[in-house]
Formats: structure tokens, C-alpha cells, sequence
């Protein structure tokens, strides 16, 4: 257990003193949320009506855009070998790197995200939504991302093949995300949305950290 | 078998595993890409014993070590540890094991003291006291004073050394170095020659494969390219049997 | 007769659906066929170029596939 | 491809199937556009337009055939690490891509007379459309190596992670589909199949698998063949 722990605290560690990368995410977030206003147009009607949706396109992109970095560093001075000899499970090792990533990328989008609510005029009654749908979804995507992040190690171009095969697996999370948002701004019933979500994030936390650990293993050998 | 976990309180090698516990290979093969790199290799290596592996380069010494690390699995052949294959308990053969390779796995924002101690954390979780398995570690290679360094200031001499000090600071029964030596001055191959004698004296195994020189008493040689096998010659063998089946 | 390739009205999407499922398999298959000729022919000359010496050196020395490269390595191993 | 797994007995097979699977090919593909575009009355609400349908619904079912047909060759490759296994994954992949993509485009050329519009966010075509970008996904990723072995396993795991998510999108993506979707007056496959529409449909079928049969044991000799290159220059280099 304090293996896990310690995988958490050091790449806390590591993100914290590497420069402050949760900043780099938490920037372009609220960068591209600002660009649509421009594209779409200020009127409140619209902007209002596509908030959540464009809320949810640019954290996904933003949470993914730190992906490659999870494993890239370790793949390249050769921890990844020593952790994929430690004397536990692999998969308990990428939770915890997984778990970490969150805390820097997904955390900070979570803070972030009421506030760009308000740019867009999202109704007041959809903010309450807003986090719980990303407190519960961003987590899923920090896990399905990191199958992706070790299935790219050590690959041509691996930032641009990331995107193309992870967008895809992210689409569930975006369609359950947007329409809790919608129904509780519409005062519709959303909870059905959140446990939806819910059973995508607990599905995410058994198989992912397998998947990722047999797409290290891979990479290493 | 499980090995007994090597407590704080033995200052300087682990606790020798049972005499019994003997490392084997048989018929190993590795295939690395789509060359055959090497096959048909046999070796054992019981407590206190050790394998020195020669060869020019590409022979398969890199991917033999991590073959024993269990970082690659073999296409063909098994790999025991007292009889039992080590494919299937991977956790129990990464806590008997320590494998050394070509990079440092050095964090250059971390301190030298909190990159060991990650690895005592991670390799050796039971580790009581950590600082103290680190400063031992620390202090078998004369480097106390980097302690506090961050990562980015050792020279590779030094950076070498850090990656060392781990073999002491979470102690296993089975050491894989591979060319350990490179970017050692004279008098730390003779501190990493002493630490690895006292090791093999405490019952540990060694496997090592180097280019340069290393006292290594009593080691078995091992020349890879001996196992080398040439793939094309495998590809003839075949069309001779595909054109047999046609006629 | 031209009526029915009138497809009632509907000519402009029948016909090129039909002719973009040919166009895409044909393409498919052309493009398959003539990479295994390519790779067939490039394997002939490279095992023509190897020279039969060397493949009938091969056949002696390996007559089964699963043959091992048995140079004696018991007695380096054992000692 | 090493030496350890023998080539030899898949291609006796292969080139035992071949003929077969060709000659079935010529005759089910003639008999299905006979079929198709002669013998089976126009629709009585969409007039002709059904007969598009003849060629999207086979390529519907083939592009997914050919994504489980895709994981399953991964798995065994992964599982029982038979090298074969990712030479099949790898050559199902452009086949099943194929198929989608031709699922795609005759979906459009259907939808522009029924809807007046190219494309149309119906639940189906957009799941093909997400299944065509996990076909490109595995096919880059397989490329994306320098090592073919390394490609392969890196995409065999895709592959079984992407046939996991694909219930879980075609899930969500109905779900999203009623949510937004007005009353869908015409269903894709239109009202219930009568036997006037389904012979062609079957027939059209086999054909497409015929097809899919021959390609793939095709391409499977072209990965074999390129593995003995490969070998052959290697030993070259390494004499």
C-alpha cells in the first residue's frame, strides 16, 4: 500500500518541481473556452445553450493534452523498467501514476470549470452538475487516457496517434457528461446521467489499470 | 518458498536465502524484434555463485539479463526458481531481484536521497527505516555528501553510483548488472567489486555482463554469441521442408 | 431499357453507391494481389542472390525446423 | 515472424482455401447483383433508393465482422502469443476499414433522397463512423513502430480495449441518438425485411465474406513473405 503512495507522491513531486504543468492545462482550458464566444458569438442565447458542451470538448482535450508526459519521462531514463519489476501488481503502480495525473490535470479543471460556466452565462442550477459530472468524469478520462499514453511509448509521432486513439474511447464519457448539464439546467432529472457515469468510472478502474500495465509490459520488453 | 525479506538491522548483505534456492534456465530462447538473438541456452545459478557474460555486441547479453529480470519473456524455454517457473509469479521474482541497466532511472528534479528512497519504498515496501536503508546504500559508495544534490547536478559517474546504491539500500537475494562498470573511475569498480563479493559471501547470486575488466572470482563465463543463431539459416530449413511437402 | 437505369429518379444515388463499393473492394483486392506478387518476386531474388551453396549448407545442417542450434554448450554450463 | 512458428501449414491452407473462397466470391457476387438490381422490386414508399441498401447493410455487418474478427485475432496473439495471430489482426484491419468506410458513403447516398441532407446523426452511421476511427487508430498505431513486433502487440491491446468500449458507444451513442433525434420517421433498414429484399441481402452478404475470406488470407501471405524478407536481410546485416 505505501507503494502506492509513494508512486502518488513522487509524481506529485515530480509535476509540482517540473514546472507547473496543472497550470499548462488549467491555461489552455480557459484559453479555448475564451475562443468560442469569438467563433459562436457573444448573444447569452447562444452561448448558453452549447456551454456545456463546450466546457466538456475542451477539458477532455486539455486532461489529454498532459497524457503523454504520464509515462514518456520514465520510458526514457529507465524507471519504467525498475517499476514493472517492483514486487506489486503493475496495475497498482499506474493507479497510482494515474492517480497523480488526476490530481495535477483533472483537479484543476474541476476548479476551473464553474468559473468558465460563468463566461458562457451557463444557468446557475447546471453549475452544481457541472462539477459533480467532472469530478466523476475526469477521472475515467486520466484512466482510459493512460492506456493510450503506454500504448503510444516509444512511437512515431506518439502525441498526434494519442489523440486519434483515445478521442474515441472518450466519447461515452462526453455524451453522459453534457446531458446531466442539460437536464438539470432544463430542471430535468439527471442523477440517472451521474450513475451512468459512475459505472463508466468503476468499469475504467478495474480494467484499465490492467490494460495499461499488459501495454507497458509490451513497451518494455 | 518464499525468500525470508532482509531486515533493517543486518548492516551490510541480506539475509542469505535458503541454501537450497538455485536460479535455472533451460532451452531459453529470446527473440528480440524478429531476430532469433539467441537459443538453446542452459545455465543454473545457486547462492554465492556467479555468471559473467562475454560477447560483442548484439550477441544477446542485454537481452539475456533482462530476459532473468523477467522484463522479456522468453519465445521459448523456462525460467525456474527452485523449480517453480518464474512466469508465473511476477511479483514474487521482482522482490528477489535487482536488475542494473544501461540507464540511471535517475529523476533530475528528485535529490539523490529521494530517488533511493522511492526505490526502497517500491522495491522493498517492509523497509522499516528508510532514511537508514538509503544513507547505507549511500554510504557503500562513498556517496553521502551527493545526498542532497537534485538528480540533474551528478555527472554520470556519480549518477551510476546513485543506481548502485540502490542494490544495498533495498537488498535482494539476485543481482542482474549490465556493464555496470561504464562511467566508474578505478576506485569505485573496486568499492562495486567489494560490494558485490560481500553479497555473493551473504549468499546472493550475480549475473553480469561487462566489456571491460572486473574481478569476479570463481564466476562462469559465458560467451552469448555461442547461442547465436542465424535467422535466415531458420528460414532456409523451412522452405527445405515447404518444397519437400510439395513434391 | 431506360427506364430502369432511371432507377425511378433516384439514378444519382443508386448507380454511385454500387459504383463506389466496386471502386473501394476492387482497389482493395488490386492493391493486395500486387503487393504479394511484389513481396513473392523481391523473396525469390534475395533467396537467388544468397546463392544455393549457402541453402544447401542449410538443409544438412538443420533437416528438421525445430532443430536447435545444438553447439555443446552442456559442459561450459555444468562445470 | 520467427522460426518458431511454422508459416508452412497456414499457407497449405491458405492456398487449399483460396480457389474456394474466390470461386464462391464470382458466383455469389453475380447472383447478389442480379439479385440486387434486377429481380427485387422497388420499395414501395422509398422507390429505388432500397437497392443501396443491398450494398450498406453487408458492409455494415462485415466492417463490424471484421473488428471482432480483428480483437479475437489479438487475443489469441496476446494470449498464446502465436505470431500468425498478429499477422491476421494486421491484415483484418484495411479490409474491415474498407468495409466501413463503403458502409459510410453508401449511408450518405441513402440518406440524401429520404432526409435531403448528406449526412444524417443517426444512431447506426454514427457508430460506423466512430468504428472507421478505431480502425484508423489500430492501423496507425501498428505502423507507428519501428519494430513490427512491438507494433503488433501495441494494437493487439487496442484492439481489445476498443471491442470493450464499442457496446459501451454504440450504448451511449443511441442513447444520445433518441435524446436529440426527432421522431426518426424511416428506420435505416427500412420496415420489416420482406423475402423479396432479403435474398439479395443474404446473398450480397456472402459475397462481402467470400470477399473478406479472400483479401485477408491474401494479405496474410504478403505479411509472411515480407517477415522472410525482413529475416533474410537481417541475417544479412548480422551475417
Amino acid at each position: 500500500m505505501n507503494a502506492l503512495l509513494a508512486v502518488i507522491r513522487r509524481d506529485l513531486r515530480l509535476a509540482l518541481r517540473q514546472g507547473s504543468d496543472s497550470m499548462m492545462v488549467v491555461a489552455f482550458f480557459v484559453l479555448t473556452v475564451v475562443l468560442f464566444p469569438f467563433g459562436v458569438g457573444p448573444e447569452s442565447g447562444i452561448l448558453e445553450r452549447v456551454a456545456a458542451g463546450v466546457l466538456w470538448v475542451t477539458a477532455l482535450l486539455a486532461s489529454m493534452l498532459s497524457l503523454d508526459r504520464l509515462f514518456q519521462t520514465d520510458y526514457e531514463d529507465g524507471s519504467l523498467d525498475l517499476l514493472t519489476m517492483a514486487p506489486m501488481p503493475l496495475s497498482v503502480i499506474v493507479l497510482g501514476k494515474v492517480a497523480a495525473h488526476w490530481l495535477t490535470t483533472g483537479l484543476p479543471l474541476i476548479l476551473a470549470a464553474p468559473v468558465l460556466a460563468v463566461l458562457l452565462n451557463m444557468n446557475s442550477e447546471g453549475f452544481g452538475v457541472l462539477i459533480a459530472a467532472m469530478a466523476v468524469g475526469t477521472p475515467t478520462l486520466s484512466l482510459i487516457g493512460a492506456v493510450g499514453a503506454a500504448l503510444v511509448l516509444g512511437a512515431r509521432r506518439g502525441g498526434v496517434l494519442l489523440s486519434l486513439l483515445v478521442l474515441p474511447l472518450y466519447i461515452p464519457v462526453l455524451i453522459f457528461g453534457v446531458s446531466a448539464i442539460d437536464a438539470a439546467v432544463m430542471g430535468f432529472e439527471y442523477r440517472a446521467q451521474l450513475l451512468i457515469m459512475g459505472a463508466m468510472l468503476l468499469v475504467s478502474l478495474a480494467l484499465c489499470p490492467w490494460a495499461t500495465g499488459a501495454a507497458l509490459r509490451q513497451a518494455v520488453e | 518458498m518464499t525468500v525470508p525479506e532482509p531486515s533493517a538491522t543486518a548492516p551490510v548483505a541480506p539475509i542469505a536465502p535458503a541454501a537450497s534456492s538455485v536460479f535455472e534456465g533451460r532451452g531459453l530462447t529470446c527473440i528480440r524484434g524478429e531476430r532469433v538473438v539467441f537459443a538453446g541456452l542452459d545455465f543454473t545459478l545457486a547462492p554465492g555463485e556467479a555468471l559473467l557474460l562475454l560477447g560483442p555486441n548484439g550477441s544477446g547479453k542485454s537481452s539475456f539479463l533482462r530476459l532473468l529480470a523477467g522484463l522479456i519473456r522468453p519465445a521459448a524455454g523456462t525460467l525456474s526458481w527452485n523449480g517453480a517457473p518464474v512466469r508465473d509469479d511476477r511479483e514474487e521474482h521482482g522482490a528477489r531481484s535487482r536488475y542494473i541497466g544501461h540507464l540511471d532511472a535517475v529523476k533530475p528534479v528528485l535529490s539523490v536521497a529521494e530517488n533511493i528512497a522511492f526505490w526502497v519504498r517500491t522495491w522493498s515496501p517492509e523497509t522499516p527505516d528508510v532514511p537508514a536503508a538509503v544513507q547505507r546504500g549511500l554510504g557503500r559508495f562513498a556517496i553521502e555528501r551527493l545526498s542532497d544534490v537534485p538528480g540533474k547536478m551528478l555527472s554520470a559517474g556519480q549518477k551510476r553510483r546513485v543506481n548502485l546504491a540502490r542494490l544495498i539500500a533495498a537488498p535482494a537475494p539476485l543481482w542482474l548488472l549490465d556493464e555496470p562498470t561504464t562511467a566508474l573511475d578505478k576506485a569505485s569498480i573496486k568499492v562495486l567489486e567489494e560490494a558485490i563479493a560481500e553479497h555473493r559471501a551473504a549468499g546472493g547470486m550475480v549475473a553480469l555482463s561487462t566489456h571491460s575488466e572486473i574481478a569476479l572470482p570463481g564466476a562462469r563465463t559465458f560467451h552469448m554469441d555461442e547461442f547465436a543463431v542465424d535467422s535466415a539459416s531458420a528460414w532456409d530449413a523451412l522452405d527445405a521442408e515447404w518444397e519437400a511437402a510439395k513434391t | 431499357m431506360a427506364s430502369y437505369f432511371d432507377m425511378g429518379g433516384y439514378a444519382g444515388y443508386v448507380w454511385p453507391s454500387y459504383a463506389v463499393t466496386a471502386i473501394v473492394l476492387v482497389a482493395l483486392f488490386v492493391a493486395t494481389w500486387r503487393g504479394l506478387k511484389n513481396r513473392e518476386r523481391t523473396l525469390e531474388t534475395l533467396l537467388a542472390t544468397r546463392g544455393p551453396r549457402r541453402r544447401r549448407a542449410a538443409r544438412q545442417e538443420a533437416p528438421a525446423p525445430e532443430a536447435v542450434n545444438t553447439a555443446s554448450t552442456t559442459e561450459e554450463t555444468s562445470r | 515472424m520467427h522460426r518458431f512458428a511454422n508459416p508452412n501449414r497456414f499457407l497449405k491452407l491458405a492456398n487449399a482455401i483460396l480457389p474456394w473462397s474466390n470461386g464462391v466470391l464470382v458466383v455469389s457476387l453475380l447472383a447478389g447483383l442480379a439479385l440486387a438490381l434486377v429481380w427485387s422490386p422497388g420499395d414501395y414508399q422509398q422507390g429505388d433508393t432500397v437497392r443501396i441498401m443491398y450494398v450498406h447493410v453487408p458492409a455494415a455487418w462485415m466492417g463490424m465482422f471484421a473488428y471482432v474478427a480483428m480483437a479475437v485475432a489479438s487475443a489469441v496473439a496476446l494470449i498464446w502469443k502465436h505470431p500468425l495471430a498478429d499477422l491476421a489482426g494486421r491484415a483484418t484491419a484495411p479490409v474491415g476499414a474498407a468495409f466501413t468506410f463503403v458502409c459510410l458513403v453508401t449511408g450518405a447516398l441513402w440518406g440524401k433522397p429520404m432526409w435531403g441532407t448528406w449526412w444524417v446523426w443517426d444512431a447506426r452511421l454514427t457508430s460506423m463512423l466512430i468504428l472507421l476511427f478505431l480502425y484508423f487508430g489500430y492501423m496507425a498505431l501498428h505502423n507507428a513502430f519501428d519494430d513490427p513486433q512491438r507494433g503488433a502487440k501495441a494494437a493487439a491491446v487496442l484492439a481489445l480495449v476498443g471491442v470493450v468500449n464499442v457496446p459501451i458507444i454504440k450504448f451511449s451513442v443511441d442513447w444520445w441518438n433518441t435524446l436529440h433525434q426527432p421522431a426518426s420517421v424511416v428506420r435505416m433498414d427500412g420496415p420489416a425485411v420482406d423475402p423479396s429484399m432479403l435474398w439479395p441481402l443474404l446473398v450480397m452478404g456472402l459475397a462481402f465474406k467470400a470477399f473478406y475470406v479472400s483479401v485477408v488470407l491474401l494479405r496474410i501471405k504478403a505479411e509472411i513473405a515480407d517477415a522472410k524478407i525482413r529475416a533474410l536481410r537481417m541475417s544479412e546485416i548480422h551475417g
